[in-house]
């Protein structure tokens, strides 16, 4: 059966016990994204921090969400944070990029496993164009609320 | 009833797709007719037929090719329009039942700029819009939009917890201020099926238009719109065993004749200056452009088809399948009917949750297994919040479908709830 | 040009239709392509299999079909968009061109009322609509109710005895105050070809969009959206080898983002409460309701057999039929050509009046021998009413038509001259 | 060929030379018909009158008519003057009845020649349904004016 394919020990794992979960304090940006043909939801917040060093690059200090639905978009919300928190944001925007790639090979895609770690659970998904959204919704939210960040990063630096 | 058994053999037979298989082989069993139905052998047949015999472009050509091709499509809004009992001239054709309910909603806004000719139709601040909780959306943001354009003021019909409409304010709600109640005949959702002739006398005892969104009743059950007693009825051919690409709306002879146009351009014009134009009279004066006469050929064969088996057969049938469904997967533990539970006035869309696992996760493994249901909110988003639910699994039956089907639907179920370890046993 | 001679023996054993006879056994001669073109098999078979093998609702489910059928429908999309040089995603499917002008010209008036996100698409008093006295109906009515609706102002284009439009106050009628110019690409009645380029380039000087109605240019020419440099482009699939029911437009992803809907409904929305609702992205935005994906998967067959013949051998053919009836007809003694007599940048669309016989009277003898043309104002009433003709008969052409299809055409009206005793010999 | 039998000699005759035609005074009421797939337009008056005896049956005393067209709409206009005048209101619509009948026919109507006489010509053309239209317009024409001669009639009794 090709569940099994789909449905990833791992991916079941973040579903049932998935981290970072819950809204925090401090954050820079929230996003609020809604996927309209199932009504799934997801609130996001961001909180971006400059490099010890001081210097330009800055790095995701924190990820937290708030959302409803299907265990692959809940499952995919929990891996992303466990990915993304601590990298700098260009590195990380650089993993959005790997996943949506992966997620949009239709079942064809190669994913790098050093880059995307536990996420390459989720290549079962993207044969399946309906829960392709689902996996994305929270990096889509993610997505949001860093450019958002970025503005106001960019407002206060001048 | 003295309804026949349907022998849903010979009617698959009818149906190539459903010969088909689905992920690793596994046998189709279609349980999504509320979304689209479809389509028999006779239907295509004679889509195609018009073709390859008789397509040239309706109502504009006087050779033999248009001449047979004008002959078919009017003998096709014939045969639509006897099917829920109308003449045919009060039957309009539309891309969809969306179409057909903007059509109404535009012509009423369209009124206040029309002339005189058309006044009585026109809306504006102070006149009200009466919905309802469980519309489709296509029942419900064409009114919102025309109330945003007009200035008129929307209000609705709430449910109850069982699934039916609560019609305890009803003489609040439809009042001297109403100027049009739009309903659904049959919820999409719930399978309730609403008492459309007590609104409409209200509706009509204050001088209220009453609109039936009939997308959910008209291929499920005979449909008589002097029976009804309303003044617009919108139906799609893609639920009905006919073509995507066509729709309909019914109205009243004198109210279409008392309505602007919506769509304008050719073949529904009296006149054209540069200036200014006139109207022809209905049906024509909402089918602008070359029409789509090879799908009302289409939709002809289907209600054909049809009614050779009967209306009052297939509602039976249904009937006979959602008492089934209603009974079986009502009484799994942990999975929860939205919708009356009770077989009564009740078509055959069954809506449910399952403690624990998401509709999309449902759908999944129920997809896998070749159970093609749709999970979401099917177009009915304020209903769902209104049912605590950001989305349902629903399946939905039609004359194809049999109680092995049900029984399919079931097991998916069970399946789910091992996969998901949620089930007790 | 090198575009390869295109063999019509080989073309026409493609479209069933034009192996039957009519009227006592002679074989069809289809000059009336210009209302609706025939289709071919690979058009009837690609749509068919749709149903056979694919058929869901699309965008709409989770399951197998569901897939397939919103994979097909995109595909589809992606297939016609680039048919005409554009994204996907800048491509609405509409039911016919018709309804893809009423949904700029409904956008226009709704964004009156839609919010100020949408303000700028906003006309009224004081604002001027452009179009021409050679638009097809389709192209005009619309305009005529937008300014209704509005207050805006209609202006309009002239044509020369020769045919062609008249620009010689350009400068004038597209002005500040101007906010939309609508034109024909190529006229259905003249068969002249607008110089729509040079248009567009005033109008985007004045900050005037542009749409361009290609119903009549996109079947029969290589038509790039970039090239041409407009704004909107609207066309019909009937009229290409397509399906019924199914129109296009396409307008810069850009403004599509800045108009409010049209119709509305299912699957068009982003959230959806009971009191009000939020859109989807174009091109969803405009595509309410379950759409007509088996027809724009036989659309997208249509494009695929166009594509695979050539849009420049399909119009070097058609340019070489225009000019040999433009010969021979026009040098018939007693028949005027209405519309341009040079073949330059002129389309295969024939119109002509003969002394002492009504156009009626011309397409009847014609037809008595085979001959399918039309006969009328074509949808375009103004047009005729400037030539001082009530009507015309005009025979259009495509590329499944041969030389010997104009032989018979002036064969035919010799005929009408004689049975009506007009002929000098 | 089946030309001849739409267009029958007696139409082509009176196409050619057309009865009654040309608006003349006085008249009770006028109307203006349009086909409008066509452009096809006639402008018709009617003139109706007590009969001698003074008592309640009125006589279609005139009909004229202006019109551009085809040969049958052309032809059906004159041949219909020829049958309407002198006849009473009822008799009038009696005979249009019987025309209406036959021309929605499809070529399969047998018409009463001692009502219709030089109308019967028209049977050819109830076989084409596009050109029943241009057959009908004169008839159309007539019994819209006189319905509103009939009101004004009424009106101006009481
Ligand atoms: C120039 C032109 N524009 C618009 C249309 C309208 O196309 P449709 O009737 O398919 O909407 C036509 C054809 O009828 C046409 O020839
Ligand atoms: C109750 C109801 N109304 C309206 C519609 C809209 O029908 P369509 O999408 O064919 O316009 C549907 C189906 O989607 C429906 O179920």
């Amino acid at each position: 059966m090709k569940l099994d394919a789909m449905y990833q020990e791992i991916i079941l794992d973040h579903y049932r016990n998935p981290h970072h979960k819950g809204l925090r304090e401090p954050f820079d940006a929230e996003s609020h994204h809604i996927n309209p043909t199932c009504g799934d939801e997801v609130t996001l917040r961001v909180l971006l921090e400059s490099a010890e060093d001081g210097k330009d690059a800055l790095t995701v200090a924190d990820i937290s969400y708030d959302s409803m639905g299907c265990s692959i978009s809940q499952a995919s919300a929990s891996v992303m944070t466990d990915l993304l928190i601590g990298k700098t944001v260009d590195e990380a925007m650089a993993v959005l990029e790997e996943f949506t790639a992966l997620m949009q090979s239709k079942g064809k895609g190669e994913p790098d496993e050093g880059v995307l770690e536990d996420a390459v659970a989720f290549a079962g998904v993207s044969k399946y164009p309906a829960r392709v959204k689902c996996a994305l919704l929270a990096w889509m939210a993610w997505k949001d609320a860093t450019v958002k960040s970025l503005a106001t990063q960019k407002e206060g630096a001048v | 009833m003295t309804a026949r058994e349907l022998d849903v053999e010979t009617i698959r037979a009818d149906f190539p797709i459903l010969a088909r298989t689905v992920r690793d082989e596994r046998p189709l069993v279609y349980l999504d007719s509320g979304a689209t139905s479809q389509k028999p052998r006779q239907v295509l047949d004679a889509e195609r037929e018009f073709y390859e015999r008789h397509n040239a472009a309706v109502h504009r050509g006087a050779h033999q090719l248009a001449e047979e091709a004008t002959d078919a499509y009017e003998q096709a809004r014939a045969t639509i329009a006897a099917f829920v009992g109308a003449p045919a001239d009060e039957v309009v054709f539309t891309k969809n039942a969306t179409e057909a309910i903007n059509l109404v909603a535009y012509a009423m806004s369209n009124a206040a700029t029309a002339g005189e000719e058309f006044a009585r139709m026109a809306v504006g601040p102070g006149d009200e819009v009466v919905v309802t909780e469980m519309e489709h959306h296509a029942n419900l943001v064409p009114w919102q939009e025309l109330c945003r354009r007009t200035g008129a003021t929307l209000r609705w019909f709430g449910v109850t917890d069982e699934g039916r409409l609560d019609l305890s304010n009803l003489d609040d709600l439809v009042n001297e201020r109403t100027r049009i109640v739009a309903l659904t005949h049959q919820s999409n959702v719930l399978g309730t099926v609403n008492p459309v002739r007590q609104i409409a006398e209200r509706a009509h005892a204050v001088g209220a238009l009453v609109l039936v969104d009939g997308a959910q009743s008209v291929p499920h059950m005979p449909v008589d719109v002097t029976e009804l007693g309303v003044d617009f009825l919108a139906f799609s051919g893609h639920k009905m065993c006919g073509p995507n690409g066509i729709g309909v709306l019914w109205g009243r002879g004198e109210l279409l004749r008392a309505m602007p146009p919506f769509i304008t351009g050719g073949s529904m014009i009296g006149t054209v200056h540069m200036d200014h134009s006139t109207w022809a009279d209905p049906p024509q004066r909402f089918e602008a452009g070359v029409p789509m006469a090879p799908q009302a050929v289409g939709l002809a064969a289907a209600c054909d088809y049809l009614n050779a088996i009967g209306m009052d057969a297939v509602a039976a049938h249904e009937h006979a399948l959602v008492e089934y469904a209603l009974k079986h997967v009502g009484s799994l533990e942990g999975v929860r009917i939205v919708g009356p539970t009770d077989p009564e006035a009740r078509g055959g869309a069954v809506s449910f949750t399952v403690d624990g696992i998401h509709p999309h996760d449902v759908g999944q493994v129920l997809d896998d297994r070749g159970v093609a249901v749709r999970v979401g909110h099917h177009c009915a988003w304020p209903l769902h919040r209104r049912y605590g639910a950001v989305a349902t699994t629903r399946a939905s039956f039609y004359l194809y479908n049999s109680f092995a089907d049900v029984d399919a639907l079931v097991e998916g179920i069970r399946e789910a709830q091992r996969f998901f370890g949620v089930a007790r046993s």
